[in-house]
């Protein structure tokens, strides 16, 4: 069998196995429908261009195979042509670019409207805090956590009594209302993923990252750690909520605030000063 | 003498400066006119012993060899826990031995060996050593001593890093990055003693290769023979040249950043490691950058990539040449593609950090300057096929291994589109794309390039050629089968799989990848298991392979045309061939054979019409 | 030979895309180990570029404060603090090393065997007096309480890129005080001057080992610019 | 190879006079660095002053005592080239860092 008949069956191949894959996206679910058609078009314009070169690979390999004698060509150089490809590949490129810088600067420029909302990280779980009635969350510092202030919360911070605290690793969002995720990472580098909102970033300990979306269609997602983080990371999964605007408010009404949570454990610790005053 | 200056002196006219035009006018003498020697003869030590003629051997040709097997044995390892890793992901229950630590201990050294010890080395150590000397006329490296210590300093490389293997704790588990801060913290495997072995034996690697490559760089540079300019090189040298440029210039961030992260390790200094609780309990560091690593390590590891791949470049270009029996397209535009990569690629480095956390602003730079050497990618893949355009193509093995190199590069190549464009490779990123990707550019398509250029150089380096029939049955067998592997392999990263998972999980998305996952798991033992058609192949065809002769290829370059094949220390005998034109005289217009060798004195050749370009 | 030599050459840039198109080498004139050392020396300058950078990173990223340089390097003489005075000793020791080794390449090509030792041996004092400096720097500030892990007067990272920099700096000098010592015997020996083989090497033995003993010592003092600029003075 | 010694020599020789110069100049331009800290600039001055001293300094030292002057510009310009690189490296660092030193402040210090 001539071996152009096998490469031309790769290229019919690709091109048969990407037409009926049964492996595609994810039905997206959030706003960045704008990342899904650049990588479509980054698809039709690269797969042409694999197709095409292929194609002409294996044209030559059909008419040009050996032949005592056969009339080659001596052509060490042909500028124009060199000059053709070298603009059409520019403007290939640029057609890819363009859209993708577009995109790109939409994704790191968040809305004024959007809701924080800090994501903690560590070896292997995650927690939440979102801000309380204020909308903005208090400065914290990993050195700081203790068993007592679990988000390591500046006390000193007016800002950071209202937040609300989730120490579980199930987050409720709401629909159509755009989300800053801010992450932070107690010990290395994890990433906050969830394939359907298609965005993703690292959480880097040391540092605070962040980005956006928008969630648009109510359901549970999951959320896998995309950055390794250790031997536990293919586990290192978790939940995303997104419902709409009064099943949300119901959820957040029943979280603790951070000034709960202090409230909270002054009484234990009376109570336990109480109980020792009793045995003396 | 004058007249030598005042010619304008291009490089391709150079290369064919006498045509038909002038023969008029001039003696045969004058148009075979050369330079004379600008440098004495240089001065060789030959070995005498066993020790120093095989061992400590100072012939770069031996020491070629040695780096090349090496190598290869180094990427037999690669090879094995690639089958590992493979056969967890697809048959988990198969193998229950393997624990997670062990799956990532598998990845880490995969990735490292694969990439630094097998790929590089081979390439520059093994072809750069072999290759350099003869095709630009050299009698040997210009240090031949210091490249002996080169190869033994990669030995000990090498032997740190399988001693690794064997050390409390196994090797590191960090994946090939080795990002801290979690690659010197507990929770990653081999978090002591393994990642120190790591971070030494690769700072040995870069003391070891700085050696050899001091020496590639000056003995193109500066031991040319007479009659060779840099533009009638053959686009071998010029991908290995350009590559150890690259390497000399980004081997020492890797050194920092190993020094630096073995510094955090030992003594606790804080240069990646900010303030850390783990496990409840606040460590000693405080006010360091990870990301700093990262930038490092990348700064070190896009250049790499180009490392491994512009050798693959220049090679692919020759081998094509010859077998096509057509000069290579567009030489000049080749080498300033070659060289065009090899300046931007350290301008590209944080496109592998898009989601890293970086300074969000850096995305519109990397993406520009990544999208921006696409182009003279693109331009050399153009060439390629167009060589082949009105050619007369041999098919042998060789060939094969070139049009499969050409089909899995253009294939990683526009995937690298995908993943540079910054909106594109947020979703793309830290998944199963990225992977396939990869391994299809500069795991694949290099190695298409390799073995082809074994079936290549073969003859020359023993005398005898490879089985042909071996040979396509190899092609086949590897390029199909991997073909196969990472093709599909894409689509998982479209359904969104994270990379470096241990177990593919039960989310309901990803159930359908259980089949595509067994499915690559089996073409990748086939794959594996066909290397030994190779390995069977160069050993039978040592000592019954049919007697090669001399230039059993009818190839232009120098390295065909030493007084013995294979060539003997000292590569030229009594003198130095002399160099009349570039290496890509095929069928020649007016040329009695389809082939002018590099030594072709123009007044040999008076009816050609070589062509001034 | 003769249309070969460096003055029949054009000069400039014309010369330079004639060197670059031109057969057999293409930096004329300059010798296969000159060469590698510069070649080395470029490698050797991205080392340090990441040391610095990173250093860069390191000082501008930490929100802990970055201790004051003139007060902790100074020196009390007679009670009276004086900033930077140990430093800027170390500075002119090694300039003036730079300086006699400069000349020893000079008298090496005069060969001028007597001059060219005496002042490579100079030079090698030179270096070792700096490396004796930098000793007791970094006696006086352990004494003080500052590691590569901590450090008393703020940033962590004072005491980390201290170290590191000016110890990977000072194995410079002192690998190139022990070759400057052993290029002062093999001077004086005259094996510059019969071309004696090396004992590794084989090869035989050129003054123009001295330039490129010359260009690396040099390099090390290059490099003491940079630190000095942005780690004692920034 | 001996003309070329020769004309080494020839060059060599006549500078000494040239080597004295220029270490005279690299101890003045020290001194001139060392004043920098002794009179306590600060800001923009002391930093350029630091830079302008430093970048002469290392002129000096690589154009005569490493011969740069006198080579080729072939081997000049490979060398000198690959500096943008370092050059990029250490822009994008910079602006990498103070994008650190913003989060930190924001996030763990000032708030809002």
């Amino acid at each position: 069998m001539h071996p152009g008949i096998i490469f031309l069956g790769v290229v019919v191949g690709s091109v048969l196995f990407h037409i009926f894959t049964p492996w595609w996206w994810t039905d997206i679910a959030s706003n960045w429908g704008a990342m899904d058609d650049t990588i479509n078009l980054t698809f039709w314009i690269g797969g042409g261009v694999f197709i095409l070169v292929c194609l002409f690979m294996v044209y030559c390999i059909f008419m040009f195979s050996y032949k005592e004698g056969r009339k080659v060509e001596y052509k060490p150089e042909d500028h124009k042509l060199e000059k053709i490809l070298t603009i059409a590949t520019t403007v290939g490129v640029i057609a890819l670019l363009a859209p993708g810088l577009i995109v790109y600067n939409n994704y790191i420029n968040t809305p004024k409207n959007a809701l924080q909302v800090e994501v903690n990280a560590w070896q292997w779980g995650w927690q939440y805090r979102l801000p309380g009635e204020d909308g903005i969350l208090g400065t914290a510092q990993v050195a700081k956590i203790t068993d007592d202030n679990p988000f390591g919360i500046n006390l000193d911070d007016p800002n950071g009594k209202d937040d609300i605290l989730i120490e579980d690793d199930v987050l409720h969002l709401k629909t159509d209302r755009p989300v800053k995720i801010l992450l932070r990472s107690l010990d290395v580098l994890h990433n906050y993923y969830v394939p359907q909102f298609r965005a993703k970033m690292d959480a880097i300990p040391g540092i605070i990252t962040y980005y956006w979306f928008e969630p648009n269609k109510i359901g549970e997602y999951e959320v896998l750690c995309a950055e390794y983080c250790g031997v536990g990371h293919y586990a290192m999964r978790a939940k995303v909520i997104v419902e709409s605007e009064g099943n949300y408010e119901n959820w957040i009404k029943e979280q603790e605030t951070f000034s709960d949570l202090i409230a909270k454990q002054e009484s234990n610790e009376s109570k336990l000063t109480l109980v020792a005053k009793s045995n003396d | 003498m004058s007249d030598e200056y005042n010619q304008k002196n291009t490089p391709l006219e150079a290369q064919s400066s006498e045509t038909m035009t002038d023969i008029s006018g001039t003696t045969s003498k004058d148009i075979d006119y050369v330079r004379p020697a600008e440098l004495p003869e240089q001065d060789l030590y030959h070995g005498h012993s066993f020790i120093t003629k095989w061992v400590f051997c100072q012939d770069a040709k031996v020491i070629g060899v040695q780096y090349f097997l090496t190598a290869v044995f180094t990427g037999i390892v690669g090879l094995v826990l690639s089958w590992l890793m493979r056969l967890q992901l697809g048959y988990p229950d198969l193998v229950p031995f393997i624990t997670a630590e062990h799956y990532y201990q598998f990845v880490t050294m995969h990735g490292m060996i694969m990439v630094v010890y097998f790929l590089t080395a081979l390439f520059l150590g093994g072809f750069g050593n072999y290759l350099i000397p003869l095709m630009v006329g050299a009698r040997d490296m210009v240090f031949p001593y210091v490249n002996m210590v080169s190869f033994w300093m990669f030995f000990i490389a090498v032997c740190v890093l399988m001693a690794s293997f064997f050390v409390p704790g196994g090797p590191t588990g960090a994946g090939w990055t080795l990002y801290p801060p979690q690659a010197i913290l507990p929770g990653t495997p081999g978090s002591n003693m393994g990642i120190i072995l790591m971070l030494a034996s690769l700072s040995l690697f870069v003391i070891g290769f700085t050696m050899g490559g001091l020496n590639y760089i000056i003995t193109i540079l500066q031991a040319r023979t007479r009659g060779m300019t840099l533009m009638r090189m053959p686009l071998t040298i010029w991908g290995i040249f350009t590559a150890t440029a690259l390497a000399m210039l980004a081997f020492p961030a890797l050194l920092v950043s190993c020094i630096m992260m073995t510094l955090d390790k030992m003594l606790e200094t804080s240069f990646f490691m900010p303030a850390i609780i783990q496990a409840g309990e606040v460590l000693d560091y405080g006010g360091g950058s990870p990301v700093l690593f990262q930038h490092l390590f990348w700064f070190f590891g896009h250049p790499e990539v180009y490392i491994v791949a512009l050798p693959a470049f220049g090679i692919v270009s020759d081998l094509i040449s010859v077998h096509a029996r057509k000069n290579i397209f567009g030489y000049r535009m080749m080498v300033w593609a070659i060289v065009g990569i090899g300046g931007l690629s350290f301008f590209v480095w944080a496109h592998h950090m898009y989601v890293s956390g970086m300074n969000p602003w850096f995305g519109f730079f990397f993406a520009t300057t990544t999208l921006i050497i696409a182009v003279p990618t693109a331009l050399k893949v153009y060439n390629w096929i167009i060589t082949l355009f009105r050619a007369n193509i041999r098919m042998n093995t060789v060939m094969l291994f070139c049009l499969g190199f050409i089909v899995t590069f253009v294939n990683g190549g526009i995937t690298g589109i995908f993943l540079g464009n910054v909106a594109v490779d947020i979703p793309l990123s830290d998944t199963y794309f990225v992977i396939a990707h990869f391994h299809m550019v500069m795991g694949v398509a290099p190695l298409m390039v390799i073995m082809g250029a074994v079936y290549h150089w073969f003859p020359l380096v023993t005398g005898r050629m490879l089985s042909e029939k071996l040979g396509k049955w190899h092609f086949w067998f590897t390029f199909l089968g991997a073909y196969s592997i990472y093709f599909p392999m894409h689509y998982l990263g479209f359904i969104g799989v994270p990379r470096r998972y241990f177990e593919m999980y039960d989310s309901p998305y990803v159930a359908s990848a259980t089949g595509m996952n067994e499915f690559i798991t089996v073409a990748a033992l086939i794959v594996g298991f066909a290397q030994f058609i190779f390995i069977y192949n160069i050993v039978t065809s040592l000592s019954i392979g049919k007697p090669a002769g001399k230039n059993p290829w009818k190839a232009n370059s120098l390295e065909w045309l030493t007084p013995e094949v294979p060539p003997a220390h000292g590569n030229w005998g009594e003198k130095l061939p002399v160099i009349h034109r570039w290496p890509y005289d095929f069928n020649v217009p007016g040329a009695k054979e389809d082939y002018i060798t590099q030594t072709t004195p123009p007044s040999e050749v008076m009816s050609a019409e070589v062509e001034k370009t | 030979m003769s249309d070969n030599s460096l003055n029949n050459l054009p000069g400039g840039f014309k010369g330079m895309s004639h060197d670059m198109g031109s057969d057999q080498t293409a930096f004329k004139g300059a010798q296969w180990g000159k060469v590698m050392m510069w070649i080395f020396l470029l490698s050797d300058t991205f080392i340090f570029s990441c040391f610095l950078i990173s250093y860069m990173k390191g000082r501008t990223s930490t929100v802990v404060d970055w201790p004051n340089t003139s007060e902790v390097f100074s020196l009390h003489v007679g009670g009276v603090p004086v900033p930077l005075l140990l430093i800027a000793i170390m500075t002119f020791v090694l300039i003036t090393s730079s300086g006699t080794m400069a000349l020893a390449v000079k008298y090496g090509y005069e060969r001028n065997r007597k001059m060219c030792g005496w002042l490579i041996l100079a030079t090698a004092i030179g270096g070792l007096t700096f490396v004796g400096m930098q000793v007791f720097e970094w006696s006086k500030l352990i004494h003080e309480g500052v590691r590569p892990w901590e450090n008393p007067f703020g940033a962590k990272q004072f005491g980390s890129f201290f170290f590191m920099i000016t110890g990977f700096h000072g194995t410079h000098v002192s690998i190139g005080v022990i070759f400057l010592f052993i290029y002062a015997r093999k001077v004086f020996r005259g094996d510059f001057d019969n071309a004696k083989r090396g004992f590794f090497t084989t090869m035989k033995s050129d003054y123009v080992a001295i330039e490129i003993l010359g260009l690396y010592w040099h390099f090390v003092d290059l490099v003491w610019v940079f630190i000095f600029a942005f780690f004692y003075l920034w | 190879m001996d003309e070329i010694q020769k004309k080494k020599q020839a060059t060599s020789t006549h500078k000494l006079g040239v080597y004295l110069w220029i270490w005279g100049l690299l101890f003045v331009l020290s001194f001139f660095s060392y004043l920098v800290d002794w009179f306590q600039f600060q800001g923009l001055l002391r930093h350029s002053l630091i830079l302008i001293f430093m970048f002469l300094k290392a002129g000096l030292i690589m154009a005569f005592f490493m011969h740069l002057y006198w080579e080729r510009y072939a081997l000049v310009s490979v060398l000198l080239w690959p500096m943008t690189a370092v050059v990029g490296f250490i822009v994008l660092m910079a602006a990498e860092a103070k994008y650190t030193v913003f989060t930190r402040l924001l996030y763990f210090f000032i708030g809002g």
